[in-house]
């Protein structure tokens, strides 16, 4: 391979890589809030992705409501989607002594649950789109191509992670929400509604995954198993540390830039199991992931 | 008399804060001897560094003649060394007899295969007289965390017992507990010292319980030793009230 | 086996064991394709059945799982005992059936599996590849490359499951034929950037692109292509992509499609003249399902030509048939289904249905036919 | 003076184990009452029943005249009482800082709250030194100052202490002690104390209850049960 | 006692089903069988001792191949693939466990997760072994030279070896071993503070984990002659996860329960195609919903 080839090649796969990673960060964004403050690993985190994606297609093609207004709905309508899931089924969960583990399986139920009502549609099977935010096109940078609706879904998602990150860590929401996820308990006892907080922190998480899927759709297209990208989500989060939300997005970014690197210099065929090997690799040296923080010994 | 464990010149780092500082002292064999000093001083920690959970960053420890600071948390156990803890480690979704027979784990029968047998009835008899002597016979079959906070500490201690120590670190076995109970408290440990020969070393703010049987006391604070002595030498010492007693509880005596 | 009676058959019926996914992540590839089968054979009921005798189905789900494929064949022999079998939709699972099959004898004509793995090497009483052959897929694509798009060094993308490796088999057997040189990109189904395999093929300057993959990477790749400025031909394979304003839409701009060439499979393109009649029974059949959107599949008609099979086989076997003479039928058989871009025929050695597939230039909004077949040249050579 | 807490016939339990079986008490405006009793008496699970943790099964709760049984524990705190739970339940993974600002989730005066923890940090000196330690690596004793401090922060009207004594130094007992007598005459605070220690408790508060499986066996004065034979002898020691 | 009579009317049942049911039924059963091992299997590593490993399918699947070589390319019979595959596995295993010492929890479970992912692609893309994307073919299983063609003639085979396992693993829950596994559960330190050797524990409970699900997949290859990886995926892992927590998690009952009832509700629910990933979906949340702690629950934690 020449200088100039490999020299391509690295440009493109980082800026092809930053935009996907950018997708992994999202939902990897979603689905360690969820698990900070409630404990569990949300096995339907690709389901309410796609459920948005479906959602925002209905609305935008079928029903040919404006953008925006499509876009609001979407996300409104996850959030109490989201929401009212936790409300009638996680709080159920939680007061007949489930632990995290029944609540892991309940979120499973669930993405079995939303897969099979979007199939009984009909509209499961056809790969499908909607008019993407932003115009066609793309531009170079060096010698790597980037299209407008790359840099949209780059931008924005760093936007709303930026947003997030605010939120958790210095608001009184986000307080709140960390509070809970330490201990339900003294939570309660500051005054915490803790139904309340559990509610809103599910239904940040799906709005999360609604703004990926209004920006990722028209990228990766729509079926419905789409949610099977969640598993690079789970890469991202791991990588970064999983409880870590900055640690989310870098470990975004490594796995969406990694699989572009295998794919080029390695083999197309090892890109889909290159993030397996970056997790195994980063635990074995760090246990914590990259963010996770120093291995601590529990005090006693 | 010989040693039954001592520190020598042991020092413990969380991050910026010496938790521990160039700390030795000495348990006499036999003995009862008291670690007190006011909250944060680092008596836990003492603690911990005997039990192998922290690694000190300098300094030696040794329990009955033999050098133990680079021994694993799990090898303690088999040298005769038992503990409770201060804030509760119990198996909590276990019964409270399948606990005390945890307890006996260091001596029962190693070896894979042999550890496959099903419960030695041995250790099931040793469990059930542990239960009786601590009271609790009555919670055998109960879930340890079903249990209130006071018998959750005596479970701890009847769990510590049924290994056979030779030495027990204690941390605030009378927290919780109400008088009438920490004179039984009192009574069980003083047997178990007298008769069964087990040597104490017993963290406690319980004024009452440590001065009564105590027959040796160090004090720290801060982490460095500012006193050791019999309890009436250190219930005098001015250091001593003035960082942790307290002019009045002093005087009460 | 006793001369008596023949599992599944009485005096006025013969019981037929169909399968397929119905549900769950394959069900795009066999659901209507079951359903149109179904639909066939109603259709013979209709006019009268089989030498007297109604067709009766019993239809198992076998979800495109191996366990649960052998699961569906066992009942259905064993519990339903069905005359003969015809059902698999997906490659890799109807595999795990062969040899359960083989040793019980019942015939079994697949549905559209190209099941490449139970067809080579030839088995008694397994017929298959009723769509096509992934050898057949992939031999074919290399032909019209270098044989239409005069291409000497092809960019061939392909999935990294049984489907491509089957496909790519044959794929390098005609390349070496053909002195062409063939570049691989093996891909998962469910990448998510395809980056790497079409900027890997634009550094490599190949001559033609081949996609033999399922319509979502397909579609990826050519607007991957798009976006990278790849100007060579790209030759779609058999993918599922009918929908073509949909592909459009998917990929996002006609640009896109300057020289694109789309395998057909089917004898025209779907919505043509040609196949409505398949496409109005299916609505006459199922009024629910044809109001549904994306329904009948894509896949549909595919269903269509193995249920040829099994009545012109059954016809050909006489008023008392036997699994035996069903099997001697079919290997004779060598008929035009009308829906197929080629004939259908069987040969004692050779299992695999239909071979031949044409070629469309699609530009985005119209599709015009490329004259000529182009036939894949890899037979089984045995192992 | 006005009852601020009133429990009238209050049963609770942990599935089929009843913890609590009817039990009557009050507690005045502007007093300190005592609980206390035996290893699993039923004392912790009494504050918890007020403080919305554990469900009344039957019974009554009124606070400042109004039923609050079968309120979300957020409301119960809302409406001015605050509880030091047992088992020292501080946000391990927050600083000293954070574990104070949360005591305030319910209060809005950001003025107000930073000047409390001032105010704490004064009746806690050690506090102050750890301000940015996490939690969880406190001492037992720390820990269970933060609490306090933590509880104070909803400038509650009503405060519960769960063994507030427990693992700290003699002291410390002594100062935490003063430090509730005075938040008790200085901010007219209204106590309920539970507590192993019966001779602090008892000298301390001004009526007492003594609680046995689950059920008042006895109440009265402070000083008149501090001089009660039977009493001494169960919970005073020789 | 329950337990005793439960085992030998399911034992009479089972005996007796040879009789009259058709192969299909016998080849369900003895799906349900495999899924009773590795449900076993998993018991071990999480319900004994709370280590949440998510490559089961990987170490089954290597419990396949292995078996299914052995028997391809020696001739072995089935006794001797079924230990080579359980051992191959549970050297793995013991591999694994020692990388993933130093974590804990959801680390932990990722990092199975990422292992069994990895092994999955190992398993389509080592085609000179596996045979890659064309399946594995495995020859029938032999025992004295006799061959065994059908689910019935290996019925009692895969009956008795999943009785083995199973008493197996409830000596193993009543063991020291057992005890001290469940300690490792529920406090680390404790455990440690009793003289349990907790690294030790950890690499047992997911050595025998593995090797018990390399059986299972040695006990596949009986009655199965092809094997895809498609079969050895995530979806696999979730599916045991599913049984020994619908089940009851940390109880032998809930295992083995949980992956009858699975396995024939999964059977079932073929039946309902087009509402079943509805259905089963609904199933798993109304299950936490109202019995987290298990189906058996109220049968009394063993
Ligand atoms: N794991 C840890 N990380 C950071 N700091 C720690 C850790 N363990 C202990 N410390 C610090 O070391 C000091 C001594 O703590 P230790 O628990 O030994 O005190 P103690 O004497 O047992 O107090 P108490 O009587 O209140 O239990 C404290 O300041 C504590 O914050
Ligand atoms: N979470 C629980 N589950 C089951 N039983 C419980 C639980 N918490 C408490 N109990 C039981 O309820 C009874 C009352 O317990 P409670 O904690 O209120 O006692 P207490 O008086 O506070 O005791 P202590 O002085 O030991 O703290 C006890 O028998 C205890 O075993
Ligand atoms: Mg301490
Ligand atoms: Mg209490």
């Amino acid at each position: 391979m020449s200088f100039d080839v490999a020299l391509l090649f690295i440009q493109q796969g980082v800026a092809s890589g930053l935009v996907t990673g950018s997708v992994y960060a999202l939902l990897a964004v979603a689905i360690v809030i969820i698990y900070r403050t409630t404990d569990v690993a949300n096995f339907a985190g690709g389901e309410f992705y796609m459920a948005a994606a479906y959602l925002a297609f209905f609305m935008i093609a079928m029903m040919a409501l404006p953008f925006w207004l499509a876009v609001i709905a979407t996300i409104v309508v996850m959030c109490i989607g989201a929401g009212l899931f936790q409300r009638i089924v996680l709080a159920q969960v939680a007061l007949a002594r489930g632990v995290a583990i029944n609540l892991v399986i309940a979120t499973l139920g669930l993405s079995y649950l939303v897969k099979g009502i979007v199939r009984s549609t009909g509209f499961g099977d056809t790969p499908r789109t909607f008019p993407s935010v932003v115009p066609d096109g793309s531009f170079t940078i060096g010698d790597a191509s980037v299209s407008y609706l790359d840099v949209t879904i780059l931008g924005a998602a760093v936007l709303v992670m930026a947003l997030f990150f605010w939120v958790f860590n210095f608001t009184k929401t986000g307080r709140a929400m960390r509070a809970v996820g330490m201990n339900r308990r003294a939570a309660q006892l500051v005054g915490i509604n803790l139904g309340r907080v559990e509610m809103m922190v599910w239904c940040f998480a799906s709005a999360i995954s609604g703004i990926a899927a209004i920006l990722i759709a028209p990228k990766l297209l729509m079926t419905a198993e789409m949610g099977s990208v969640v598993t690079m989500a789970f890469a991202a989060a791991i990588v970064g540390g999983f409880t870590s939300l900055p640690g989310a997005v870098i470990g975004g970014f490594i796995i969406g830039i990694t699989e572009n690197m295998v794919g080029l210099f390695v083999s197309s065929r090892a890109i889909n199991v290159a993030p397996f090997v970056i997790i195994m690799l980063v635990l074995i040296f760090k246990p914590q992931g990259l963010f996770g923080g120093a291995l601590k010994v529990r005090k006693v | 008399m010989a040693a039954m464990l001592s520190l020598s010149n042991v020092l413990m780092r969380f991050g910026g804060i010496v938790a521990i500082n160039d700390f030795s002292m000495e348990v006499e064999a036999g003995s009862i001897h008291a670690l007190i000093g006011p909250n944060g001083a680092g008596k836990s920690t003492v603690f911990n560094c005997i039990s192998r959970i922290y690694q000190p960053a300098t300094g030696k420890i040794v329990v009955r003649g033999q050098d133990v600071t680079a021994l694993p948390p799990h090898a303690m156990a088999g040298l005769g060394v038992a503990r409770t803890f201060q804030n509760l480690e119990l198996f909590n979704e276990l019964s409270v007899i399948e606990n005390v027979m945890l307890g006996a784990y260091a001596h029962e029968e190693t070896g894979f295969w042999q550890r496959l047998k099903p419960r030695s009835p041995a250790t099931r008899a040793k469990a059930e007289a542990i239960l009786e002597q601590t009271g609790l016979q009555d919670f055998r079959d109960v879930k340890a965390n079903s249990l209130d906070f006071g018998r959750q500490k005596l479970l701890e201690l009847a769990r510590a017992l049924a290994g056979s120590p030779k030495l027990m670190l204690l941390d605030e076995p009378a927290a919780g507990l109400r008088s009438r109970e920490i004179e039984r408290l009192d009574q069980i440990l003083t047997d178990l010292n007298q008769r069964h020969g087990i040597t104490i070393l017993l963290v406690e703010h319980v004024m009452q319980l440590v001065m009564s049987i105590s027959n040796r006391i160090t004090v720290l604070n801060f982490g460095e030793k500012i006193a050791e002595g019999t309890p009436g030498e250190v219930k005098t010492h001015p250091r001593v009230i003035e960082a942790y007693l307290g002019a009045e509880a002093a005087s009460h005596g | 086996q006793a001369p008596a009676a023949e599992p599944g058959l009485t005096a006025t019926t013969i019981k037929i064991g169909m399968f397929g996914p119905l549900s769950g992540p394959s069900m795009a590839y066999g659901f209507d394709v079951v359903n149109a089968a179904r639909m066939y054979f109603d259709k013979i009921n209709r006019e009268g059945g089989i030498h007297g005798r109604r067709i009766e189905v019993v239809v198992e789900d076998d979800r495109c799982t191996a366990n649960d494929v052998v699961a569906a064949v066992k009942k259905l022999v064993e519990q339903d005992q069905v005359f003969m079998l015809n059902g698999g939709s997906c490659s890799a699972p109807v595999v795990a059936a062969r040899d359960y099959v083989v040793r019980s004898g019942v015939p079994w004509v697949m549905l559209n599996a190209s099941g490449d793995g139970a067809l080579y090497p030839p088995q008694p009483n397994i017929f298959g590849a009723l769509s096509i052959s992934q050898r057949a897929v992939g031999g074919s694509t290399i032909e019209f490359a270098t044989r239409q798009l005069s291409a000497k060094r092809i960019g061939y993308i392909n999935h990294d499951d049984a489907y491509g490796a089957w496909n790519l088999e044959a794929a390098r057997f005609q390349a070496a034929q053909n002195g062409a040189e063939l570049i691989v990109e093996s891909i998962n189904p469910a990448i998510a950037d395809v980056t790497a395999p079409v900027l890997k093929l634009r550094a490599a300057n190949v001559d033609a692109i081949i996609i033999a993959t399922y319509a979502r990477p397909a579609q990826l790749i050519l607007k991957k292509a798009q976006e990278l400025n790849v100007n060579k031909p790209i030759v779609i394979a058999v993918n599922a992509i009918a929908n073509l304003r949909q592909l459009v839409e998917n990929v996002g701009s006609r640009e896109a499609f300057r020289n694109v060439y789309i395998q057909e499979l089917l004898a025209a393109a779907p919505g043509s003249e040609k196949l409505a009649w398949v496409y109005d029974l299916y609505k006459q059949s199922y009024p629910e399902l044809a109001a549904k959107p994306d329904h009948p599949q894509v896949y549909m008609p595919y269903g269509i030509p193995p249920a040829m099979v099994i009545v012109r086989a059954l016809q050909a076997a006489g008023p008392q048939p036997t699994r035996a003479k069903v099997i001697a039928a079919i290997e004779q058989l060598n008929f035009d289904s009308g829906v197929m871009a080629g004939p259908i025929s069987f040969s004692p050695t050779d299992r695999a249905g239909q071979k031949a597939s044409i070629y469309f230039r699609f530009d985005g909004q119209a599709m015009t036919p490329v004259p000529g077949v182009f036939a894949s040249r890899w037979t089984y050579q045995g192992q | 003076m006005a009852d601020l807490l009133e429990l009238k016939h209050v049963s609770a339990g942990y599935g089929r184990i009843e913890a609590l079986s009817g039990i009557s008490l009050t507690v005045p405006e502007g007093g300190i009452v005592a609980l206390l009793g035996a290893n699993g008496a039923g004392k912790s699970t009494t504050l918890n029943v007020i403080s919305g943790l554990v469900p009344a099964t039957s019974g009554e709760v009124r606070f400042k005249g109004r039923a609050i049984s079968g309120e979300r524990s957020d409301r119960i705190v809302a409406s001015g009482i605050s509880q030091v739970p047992e088992g020292r339940e501080v946000f391990r993974d927050m600083s000293v800082q954070e574990n104070l600002a949360i005591g305030a989730q319910l209060r809005n005066d950001r003025a107000g709250i930073s000047a409390d923890i001032e105010v704490m940090t004064g009746y806690f000196p050690i506090l102050a030194t750890r301000f940015k330690q996490m939690a969880g690596t406190l001492s037992g004793g720390e820990q269970q100052m933060l609490l306090i401090a933590r509880a104070l922060m909803a400038r509650p009207s009503l405060l519960l202490l769960d063994e507030p004594s427990l693992g700290l130094a003699p002291l410390l007992v002594k100062q935490i002690f003063d430090i509730v007598v005075t938040l008790h005459r200085e901010q007219k605070l209204t106590l309920l104390i539970v507590e192993q220690n019966a001779a602090v408790a008892l000298a301390v508060s001004q009526y007492a209850y003594i609680l046995e499986n689950g059920e008042i066996v006895a109440e009265g004065p402070s000083a008149d049960l501090a001089n009660d034979d039977a009493i001494r002898r169960a919970y005073l020691g020789a | 006692m329950l337990v005793a009579l439960g085992l030998i009317a399911l034992i009479a049942g089972a005996i007796g089903l040879t009789s009259f049911a058709t192969g299909y039924v016998i080849y369900i059963v003895n799906l349900v069988m495999v899924a009773i091992v590795l449900a076993l299997g998993l018991h071990i590593v999480i319900g004994e001792c709370g280590q949440f490993s998510l490559a089961h399918a990987a170490f089954y699947g290597i419990g396949i191949y292995t078996a299914g070589l052995v028997t391809n390319l020696l001739g072995a019979p089935f006794w001797l693939s079924l230990l080579a595959g359980g051992l191959v596995a549970g050297l793995i295993g013991f591999f694994i466990g020692f990388l993933s010492l130093r974590m804990r929890d959801i680390y932990l479970a990722l990092s199975t997760f990422a292992f069994g992912e990895a092994m999955q692609w190992l398993f389509l893309n080592w085609t000179p072994v596996t045979g890659g994307p064309n399946g594995l073919n495995i020859k029938p299983a032999t025992l004295f030279g006799f061959q065994f063609l059908t689910d019935r003639a290996a019925f009692p085979l895969v009956l008795s070896v999943t009785l083995v396992i199973l008493a197996l693993v409830a000596v193993l829950h009543v063991s020291t071993l057992g005890r001290s596994l469940r300690a490792v559960r529920e406090s680390e330190i404790a455990a440690a503070s009793v003289g349990i050797n907790v690294t030790r524990m950890k690499l047992t409970a997911f050595t025998l984990s593995a090797f018990v699900a390399g059986l299972a997949g040695g006990l596949y290859t009986t009655f199965s002659t092809f094997i895809h990886p498609d079969s050895l995926g995530f979806q696999t892992t979730i599916i045991i996860l599913t049984t020994v927590v619908v089940g009851g998690m940390g109880s032998l009952i809930g295992a083995v329960g949980g992956a009858m009832v699975f396995g024939l509700l999964s059977e079932l629910l073929r039946q309902v195609p087009s509402y079943q990933e509805m259905i089963y979906g609904g199933i798993l949340i109304l299950f936490m919903m109202y019995a987290p702690r298990g189906m058996f629950s109220f049968v009394g934690r063993r």
